[in-house]
Formats: C-alpha cells, structure tokens, sequence
C-alpha cells in the first residue's frame, strides 16, 4: 500500500505521522485547541498518532480521560459553546456508540435549536473499519451512519495529504466535524509536497481518470479501488477512482460529473451494504443522473453479518481488489 | 445557616417576586396551552420556584447555567426575559430561540444559559465542557448544573461527576429532588436515596437543603459557591422539592394521591415565603399587590410581545443547520 | 385520518388499543414474556399503551426501570440469553442512542460472534417520528439507522391490524427484534377482522394497486401517501402504494414488481434524505430494477435539519401528502 | 478470612495448578503470536491469575459468568476446554466460538460462561439479565460478573450496579483491580478510589480483598455468595491485583516504570502461593513437577488440537447473523 516514490519537492512519511503533525500545528497555531481522549498522553495514544504530544503541550492541554465517552465528548461540545477548540479522540468508532447521544442530540442539534446563539466547533477524531484481526465489536465502520447526521460534517482521510491537512480545515469550520481515520491506513507510506499548506475539504477528488466506469469509494478502500483500476486497465478497461474524502454534505457534483463520463459506476464501501453510504451515493446517481446511466448501479460492500476474528473469514468480509475488479468487469463487459 | 444571605427588605421583596413571577408565567402557560396557543410538552415548575430562584441569586451575571427540559423557572430566575420565553412558548421568531426551541429548549447567550435539555441527563456532560473551558480561559466563573433527582440514575450523571471531580472543576451540582421522574417515585428508580451520600462516591462533598425554603437555597448555595472557589472543586446540593402539578399535560397522576399532593401544596415555596413574611410584618399588604401587579403586568406584555411576534418564515428553516461562523 | 368503517365481522379500535391487546396476548400466552421499560406500570405508559397492564400482571412482568437506557436494554439483552423474552420499551427513539452500545454491540453480535451458541429473542419496542410539536431532541426518525445492523429485524407497523399482530410474530423470531410504533398513530382507528389471528412480519404489502407510478413508504408516512394517492387519482394518475411494514431484512422483490408494473417510483420516508432507508430502497431499484425504470427515482423525505418546535416550521419539515403529489404528478407527467 | 476454604491437600494442589495453567496457556499464546498463529489483540491475565482461579471456585456448575476482553484466565479458571480455547485463539472451527470471536470473545454455554465482551464496561448490563432470568425462573444461581476497575468509569457500571441493588439481583460484582486501565493509572482516572465506599453509593456492600492471594480471593467470594444468599442482594468485590505484562502486545509502557513491574512480580499470586506451600511443606517437589508436566501437556494436546482444527468455511460466514431458532 505504498504510494508512488517521493519527488524533490516532497517529504516522506506516514499516514500516522501526518495525523501527529496536524494535530502539533492545530496546539501550535492556536491556543485554543486541547486534546481529550482515553489514553492520548501517558499511554502515548493507541495507534501513537499522539505519541509526544503530552510531553510537548502538557496536561491541560493534552487531557487523559476515564472511560467516559459520554461525558467527555459532551464536555467536547460544552467547551465548544464556550470558546474552545476541543479535538476529541474516541478510540474506536464501536465506543463512539456511547457518545451517541452527545453527539446527535447535542453537538449537532444546539446551533439550530439555539436560533443560531451558539456554534459548536468541535472535531472529534475517531479510527474505523476492519483488517486488524479484533473481531465484530473492533471492526464496524459505521462512518456511514454520522453522515446521515444533518449539521455534521465527516471527512474520510485516505491519503497521507488529507490526514495532513484535513484537520485544519475542520478547525476551521464553526461545526462539528468527525474525522475518521480508517486503521489500516495508519503504517502507509506517501508523499507530501513540501509547497502543501492545506486541502479542501468540501470536495470529492479524482484519483484515477478514466472513462469506462466510476468507482466510488473511500477511506480505507480507497487503495484496494486503485488496485483494482490497475487490474482493470490491464485487461483494457479504463476506470475513473473517485475518492469521496468528504462523506457529509456530500460532493454530488463530482459524483456526477464522472458517471455523466463513464455511464457506468460501482461503489466501494466497507459498511455494510443495507443502509450505507453507498446508498446514499446510488440514489443520488438515480435521482439526479439517471439519464446518464448505460447500466444498473453497482456496490461493493462489506458482508452483512459482524466481522469474525479468523482472518480468512474477516477477508471475505471485507471488499477486497478482486471484488472490485469482477464487479466491475461484468458491468462494462457483461459475460 | 442564613449567614450569607442578606435579607434585607428589599431582597425579600425581591425573591418573593421573582417566585410569583415563575408562578403566574407558567398559570399564563397553561391558559396559552388550552387555547392551543403553546403546543406540544409542558412541564411546569409549579412548587419548585424556591430552587432556582435561590440558586440563581447565588450567581453573578459570569457564572453560567446549564438547565433542564423543566427550565421556565430556571429561565426566569436566571433573568432570562419573559418577552422572549414568552414568544418562544408560542413558536414566534422573537422568542429566545426563533421558536424553534419551545418549553424544553431555551438558550440565552447573554445570560450564560446554556439550554433546557430534552434528554433526561444530557446536559450534564455540557456541564463539564462550559466549566473547563472557563477555567482554561482563566475566568473565575461557577457553572450551575440542574437535573432531577431521575437524571440521577443515568449513566452520564456518573461520568459527570467523576470527572468534575477529578478535573476539580467548578460546578455547583443542583439536584431537583421532587421525589418522582414522571410516575417514578425515587425510592423505586434509586437503591439509595441519599443523594449526597452517593456524590461522596466521587468525593464530590455536599449537602441537602429543604427546596421549599428559598432563603435556605440561597444560603446553601452561597456557602456552597464560596466553598467550591476556597476548596477549587464542585459541590453538590440536593434540593427537596416537590412537583404540585402533572409531570406533563399527558399525566393521569395515578403514581401518587391527590392527599399527597395537598400536604406539599400546603408547604409550597410561595406560601410559606409569604405567610411568613406576613407574619413577622416584613411585608405589607400593598407591597404584596404592588408586586403581584407588577408581575402580572410584565406577564401580559410578554403575551402580547409574544403574540404579536412573526413567525419565523419557512425559508429560513435551514439556517443554522450549519454554522457560517461561530458568534462571538 | 381514519379508516373506513368497520364491517360486520370487524372491530374498530385504536392504534394505542391494538398495540395493548397485542402485549396483552403475549403475557398471556407466554410466562416467559416479561415487560420492561421506563413508566410502563405505575404511570401507565407514556402514550398510555401499557395501563392497565401492571394491574392485571403484576410488578415481576410489568417492570418499571429507573432512567438507564442502556442497563435495562442489555438486562434485556441478557435475560434472552437465559430463557426468558423480554419486551423492553424505549419511550421514544431520541433516547435508544444510550443504549444503542447494547443493541448493536451485544444484541445483534452474540449470535454470529458465539458461533450460535445463543440466540437473542429480544424484543424492543420504541417509538419514532414527528408531528407532536417537541422539537428536536424528540422528534427524530431514526429506525432507517437501525435497519442498517445485520442480524436485526425492523418492523414499522403502520396500521391497526400490524400493530395488532406483528409483535406475535416478533416474539416468534428467535433473533432481536425492534418494532417502531409512530406517535402520530395512536388515535387512529382501524378495523381488524375478527378472524385476523396473525400477521407476517417478512414482507411489504400494497395497499393501493396502481399502474403509474409507485409510492413506496411505511409508518407514520402510510396515511399521507394513500391521501395522495387519492389526490392523484382524482387527477387520473392511478399510484401504487407500497408499505415496507418491515424495514430489515427488505422485502426487495415486492419493491421490484411494483415498479416493473409501473415504471416510476417516488419513495416517502420521514427519516432525513441523505443516507434514509430511502436511499437503501431506490439503490436496491437502481442495481435490481434498472431496466425497469422509464424515469429517475425520487424521494420524500424529512428536510435535513433538525426539527423544530414551532408548528409551521415543522410541518415544512416533514413529508406531506402535497408535496408528495407535486413530486409523483411531475414524474408521470413532467411539466 | 480463611475460613470458608477447605485447604485440604487436594485443594491446595488444583489452585496451584488452575493458576499454573492459565500462565503457561498465555505463555504458549504470546510464542503463538509471536508466530503469527495467533493474531489481533491478546490481552494477558499474567499476574492476576489468582483473581479468576480464586472466584470460579467458589461458584457451582449452575452459576453464570460474565467475563471482560482479558478473559483467558476467566475461562480457563471457569473449567472451559483449553483445546476450545486454544482453537479459538487461532480462529478454529473447533474454537469455542468457531474462531469468529477470537481471544477477547470466548463463550461457552455449556458452562453458563456468557461472553468475553471487548467493550469496557459492555458486559456489565447483560449480568443483570442472566441474574434476573434465572431469578425469575426460579433458579438460585449466582452470577459472578467480572470487569476491570477501568469499567468503573463507564456509565453502564452505574446503571448497572443501581439496578441490580435495587432490584436485589443475586450478583456477585468481581473488580479486577489492576491498578490501570491501558496506560490510566486508577487515581487518574478516578476521583474515589475507594471502590467498596462508591458501592455503598448504590447500598451494595462490598469488601477489598487481596488479589494476589488466591486463598484469600475464594475466601472471601464464598463468603460474599453465601451473603448474597442470605440477604438476597448483589455484592461487592474488589481484587486489588497488577498486570505484569503489557496492556496488549502493542503497548509501550511508557506510563509505568521497570521497577514498579518488577516489585509487583515478587508478589505474584503464583510465586507467592507456591513458596507458601513449599515453605510450609505442602507439596513436594515431584507434586509440583506433576502439575506442571501435566499442565504442559494439557496446553500440548491444545495446541495440537488447534493446528489440526479446519478453518470455517467462508460459505458459513453468514451462518448465525440471525439464529434459526433459540437453542435450548
Ligand atoms: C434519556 C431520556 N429518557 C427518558 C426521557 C423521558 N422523560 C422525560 S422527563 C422524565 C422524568 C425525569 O425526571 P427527573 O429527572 O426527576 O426530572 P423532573 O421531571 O422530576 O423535573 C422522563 C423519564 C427523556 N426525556 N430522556
Ligand atoms: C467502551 C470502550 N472504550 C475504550 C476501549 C479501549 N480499551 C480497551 S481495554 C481498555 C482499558 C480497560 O481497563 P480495565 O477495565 O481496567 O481492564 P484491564 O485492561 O485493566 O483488565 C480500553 C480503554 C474499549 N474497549 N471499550
Ligand atoms: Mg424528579
Ligand atoms: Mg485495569
């Protein structure tokens, strides 16, 4: 899962070591941002994205919870109504299930309900998905379901720029923002132009050009998909990658801009297929390219059932290339 | 136990008012509630005005308030202005949330009143976010935190109070112990009713305080304010109360007798604040109508600021989905 | 909003009756049927479902929890392990977000993850949806979330006789199932034929034929789209109505045949648009029924923020029946 | 203190070797991940070996438990098969779970034993279940319910502990004290440290025993379940112990010292019972090379078991999503 080799103009680093750096600018550049989260400063984080971050901030800055998911993203967004610029890390996105109701009920409810009186400009950092071995209750990826959320906004880094500098822009935004970092992605390696200062973080991007079929997809499937557009390619099909990066508000345009190209789409998703995002991505397609569209829409998801432990059996749950590739294949080419 | 409290003429006079003020707003509510004018849940405070009336008096406008769903009286006593509860009973524009808030959802930015809650227990978490950031930005602010006694028996009452503890951050904990959470006496919800015996869990130090009295709250409350900056930790108070009316507008009542009821009537905060005023001669009977007519005269300017407030235009129902900035 | 009149062997009862009756019958017929849930005894139930109740079967079997969420649904969750089958009521389903750590990490995972060790024949029942003038933080719709876990059955009883029958056939699953009764339902009467013993609790019933256009919807959105369909009627266009009755495991071939019928398809669902089971349901047409379709999807659903109190607003929030025809009519007849 | 345990021979033998097996059954694991056999996370019980061994014995066949994510020891000391386990471990088909759930969900329904559960804090609500089913079943089955001190912090421990109170469950609450929970020491991240005091929060009794003294661990939890016979009510137990090895095999320990491992490790329930026996001549030498012959070849024979096990077929993977019927 490595990226092309570095240019001049480009450092080198990981995925996890990104994370740490967005995370030192956002303490650095702005006095209010602080750090809570279960096990982020003496224990060093436990994917050590914020490994050193205590010993250079402190503290008060870098705040070890209990094991109190409700309460401490709650206190994410009542420092938020009062001037601060909380980063909450839930470990998992399996705990963030007991801070639901912080979440939904608060954070993104207050500013509408309060006439607009308060913003809640919080970021909560989380990892997601599957691939580690650590069965059903470690391994959801429920990112979908946040973006159903109206009032959130949730960003799915995949790339060593995006978990860079998508942080940035989500401090910037005066509304809650999940950032899910998919925990595969953690020990990958890519490029970062040395010229970078920011991303965007309100669009959809092409990763792939192409002009025989869409794959729609995201986060930790996001290589698996180039993958398989390289297999493709191999056998003469030409697909077009589209990272979404940006789950909600979604980036409609770009979805469609690419199906209105290759008439053709399959969508990559590690949710589980009832119900997800994927859908969601879909029925836009049917709603508002229908037109444009030479052949029924297609999904990649994970199996419906709880991740197992056995590792051949959490493959197969997984979307893996292959998938991707004979999905893909018979929808340009019908056997 | 009434040391801090100075209860000069002027300050009786003024609790008092401020009681009857919650009292005849909510009557009001109720009026607006059969005319159809006020919809949806109405959860009066009736028989609790002493609790926030004399907790609030214990704030200074830096301090700041995290309410519950049952919050006119918390609203009120915070200073909040009738006007815009009013409006905002009534779904009108001018109301403190645009209308969009209604009974249970009050904000008021100025007055550091950060919101009735819908979720039984859900401001609680709030609660440590406003006190730690006011401590991280160096203000010297409390935040009181309501919640009754069945907000108790969640789980986020316990995350709260740990890590208030732990934090040492300054919360005044304010539990409305009126006895039920709708039909839930607290004695069937609670394996231990000893409330400031359960904060000790968290070594959280508190007390309880009869919720009728309110110069009893306000002592207690100024004593415990000044014992949470000297001992920089939170502090929890139990105020005993009792609901007089139904939960809500929806409730039979069949948890409890109407001869309850009446013995709790019979030592309501009002009539127990006025007697005794009356009694020893601090109040005098034109004082009495003075106030009453001046709270019914702010009470229909706020109806009629109220009615003739716009309704919020549906064009607008998405602004403040998200955010364009965060006010300051 | 009321069903035609009863007939001789019919009669007529409420919603809120019909849900009673059907408690009623499983604490009968079963000892090992138990309830619990917050204010079903003394109070008599929030929506005054359960009076009654406590005084004929006692404080063992009618049993009044304090407010914890999440520790009586996994008492529930629990006791089904051990033999017994537990109804638990969540009052509404703003408040299953605390206990949604026990439905989808314990609940729904158990099963598959002990190997089928246990089964967990757990049924909750919540209500969902708008319409009473409680704002935001009462007023949500979110049984399109819950249809998105395998291992869940969703069922959306939108008439008397489901909500008279389908929690029978929920107690029969052996797998946890979660029964959504809408608020706005309760007062309305319906007939049930008096030789009704049963309904299913697998598949979508049509409970209008039509040729143009199919409107697909379920619960608290039923009454609505039937009132549209007659106003469509009545301008010639003839709808089918489709309700889902059960929102997991989706009754896809029901969807399909309506729409092979008649070629068009506006779906109506209270939950907010992006990532609705709405979405799940055309993305099912869009890769299932492509062929079949002469015209984009399109949805009704709930607007995208968060509901709020005052009685004009959040009637613009939700569907109705207007808006529904506006959408259908310019479908089969666009302007 | 003692009192309750029969320390007849026999007995002082099968403690030793329940706490023998459990270290060498993880030590095997540790080289199995190490081979990537065993892959995921793996939590190791090593050090409070004493916890689980000195709990299980007290219990009877009929009993119920409720195990954490660290649960090797849990259900080796609960009598399940090491072969099953073992097999799990490296994601069998004859695993007790068929290898889905893997080393932090072991379940065995044979012996009432109802789940590793990976969610701290997320078992604790389903002991109210198991004890209230068998109650109202007419069973007097005790349920023990272990969880770490860190679950201490979770709301569901508050609920959970109410509830069971209140409703006087029959179950035996067993806090695996191990003075952290990842890299959180407990005084961090509790503002009472004082377990038994927050119990009595919920009017549980409870009591703080030694967790590194097995006789004194299944003393004192037959002493609570005789307790919780005759009063009818849950209760408490802390088991102050330590965690010698790292939290999970990714973890750095950068929050405790060597030193602080180290004085721990001479306390260790297995160094401190065997010298105990041997200082006072309970078990000879060629007693102890039995045990520990026979413990290896208990793990052998389940390592064996395991590497001859078929993989699930991936055609299964959906088998159980929903159950075909309740089994019975
Ligand atoms: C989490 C949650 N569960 C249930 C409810 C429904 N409910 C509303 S008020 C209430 C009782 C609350 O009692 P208490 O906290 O004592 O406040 P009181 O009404 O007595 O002022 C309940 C159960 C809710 N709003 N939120
Ligand atoms: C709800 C939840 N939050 C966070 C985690 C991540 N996590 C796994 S174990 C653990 C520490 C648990 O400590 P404790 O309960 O004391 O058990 P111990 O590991 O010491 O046996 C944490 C934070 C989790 N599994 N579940
Ligand atoms: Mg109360
Ligand atoms: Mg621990």
């Amino acid at each position: 899962m490595n990226a092309p080799q570095a240019t001049a103009a480009a450092t080198r680093l990981t995925y996890r070591e990104a994370c740490k750096q967005a995370l030192r600018d956002a303490l650095l550049s702005d006095p209010r941002v602080f750090l809570m989260g279960e096990d982020i400063g003496r224990y060093g984080g436990c994917y050590a994205v914020t490994k050193g971050l205590l010993e250079e901030f402190g503290e008060e800055r870098i705040r070890d919870t209990p094991l109190s998911e409700s309460a401490f993203v709650g206190a994410g967004v009542g420092s938020a109504m009062v001037g601060m610029r909380p980063i909450v890390e839930i470990m998992t996105v399996n705990f963030s299930l007991l801070a639901l109701d912080q979440i939904v009920n608060n954070a993104v409810t207050i500013p509408h309900m309060s006439g607009g009186q308060f913003a809640i400009p919080l970021v909560i950092r989380m990892t997601t998905g599957g691939g580690r071995r650590v069965a059903a209750q470690h391994s959801r990826s429920l990112e979908g379901w946040y973006a159903h959320i109206p009032g959130l906004r949730v960003l799915t880094p995949a790339t060593v720029e995006d978990a860079r500098f998508m942080l940035k822009g989500a401090l910037a935004d005066p509304n809650p923002v999940i950032i899910f970092e998919h925990v595969m992605l953690y020990n990958m390696e890519g490029d970062l132009p040395s010229d970078m200062k920011e991303v965007d973080i309100a669009h959809a991007k092409v990763r792939r050009a192409g002009r025989d079929v869409s794959l729609i997809t995201y986060g930790g499937s996001l290589f698996k998909t180039l993958q398989a557009a390289d297999a493709l390619a191999s056998e003469g099909i030409e697909a077009e990658v589209i990272d979404l990066r940006v789950l909600r508000p979604l980036d409609t345009k770009s979805i469609l801009d690419s199906v209105a190209k290759t008439r053709r789409c399959v969508i990559i998703d590690e949710g589980w297929r009832s119900g997800s995002i994927s859908a969601e991505v879909g029925m836009r397609i049917a709603e508002e390219g229908f037109f444009e569209l030479d052949a029924p829409l297609r999904r990649v998801c994970s199996r419906e059932a709880p991740i197992p432990y056995a590792a051949h059996l959490e493959d197969a749950c997984l979307p893996q290339a292959a998938t991707i590739v004979a999905v893909a294949r018979e929808l340009v080419r019908p056997s | 136990m009434i040391k801090r409290v100075h209860l000069d003429h002027a300050h009786m006079q003024h609790l008092l008012k401020a009681m009857i003020r919650i009292r005849r707003f909510e009557a009001k509510c109720v009026e607006l509630y059969q005319a159809q004018k006020i919809l949806g849940f109405l959860h009066l405070y009736d028989g609790e005005e002493a609790v926030s009336v004399g907790v609030m008096e214990a704030l200074t406008q830096d301090d700041a308030v995290i309410a519950t769903y049952r919050e006119h009286g918390q609203a009120l006593a915070r200073g909040v202005d009738p006007k815009c509860l009013m409006a905002e009973m009534m779904g009108k524009l001018n109301g403190c949330c645009r209308g969009r808030g209604g009974s249970m959802h009050f904000f008021d930015r100025a007055r550091r009143f950060y919101g009735g809650n819908a979720i039984v227990g859900g401001g609680m978490p709030l609660a440590l976010g406003v006190a730690l950031a006011d401590k991280m930005q160096g203000r010297s602010a409390i935040t009181a935190c309501f919640f009754g006694e069945g907000a108790v028996d969640e789980g986020e009452f316990h995350e709260t109070l740990n890590l208030a503890s732990l934090w040492r951050l300054p919360i005044l904990f304010v539990c409305e112990n009126n006895l039920y959470s709708m039909g839930m006496a607290v004695e069937r919800a609670e394996a231990d009713i000893d409330f400031v015996h359960k904060a000790s869990g968290y070594r959280v130090a508190g007390e309880k305080v009869d919720g009728m009295d309110v110069v009893a709250v306000e002592s207690a409350a100024r004593n415990a304010i000044d014992r949470i900056r000297s001992e920089n930790e939170p502090y929890f108070l139990e105020c005993r109360t009792y609901r007089f009316r139904a939960h809500s507008m929806f409730d039979a009542q069949l948890y409890r007798s109407k001869d309850e009821v009446e013995v709790w009537r019979k030592k309501g905060p009002i009539v127990r604040f006025q007697t005794w005023l009356e009694a020893n001669r601090l109040i005098k009977p034109e004082e009495l109508a003075t106030i009453e007519e001046e709270v019914d005269k702010e009470i229909a300017a706020a109806v009629a600021f109220a009615e003739a407030g716009p309704l919020e235009p549906v064009s607008e129902l998405e602004r403040f989905v998200t955010m364009e900035e965060v006010p300051s």
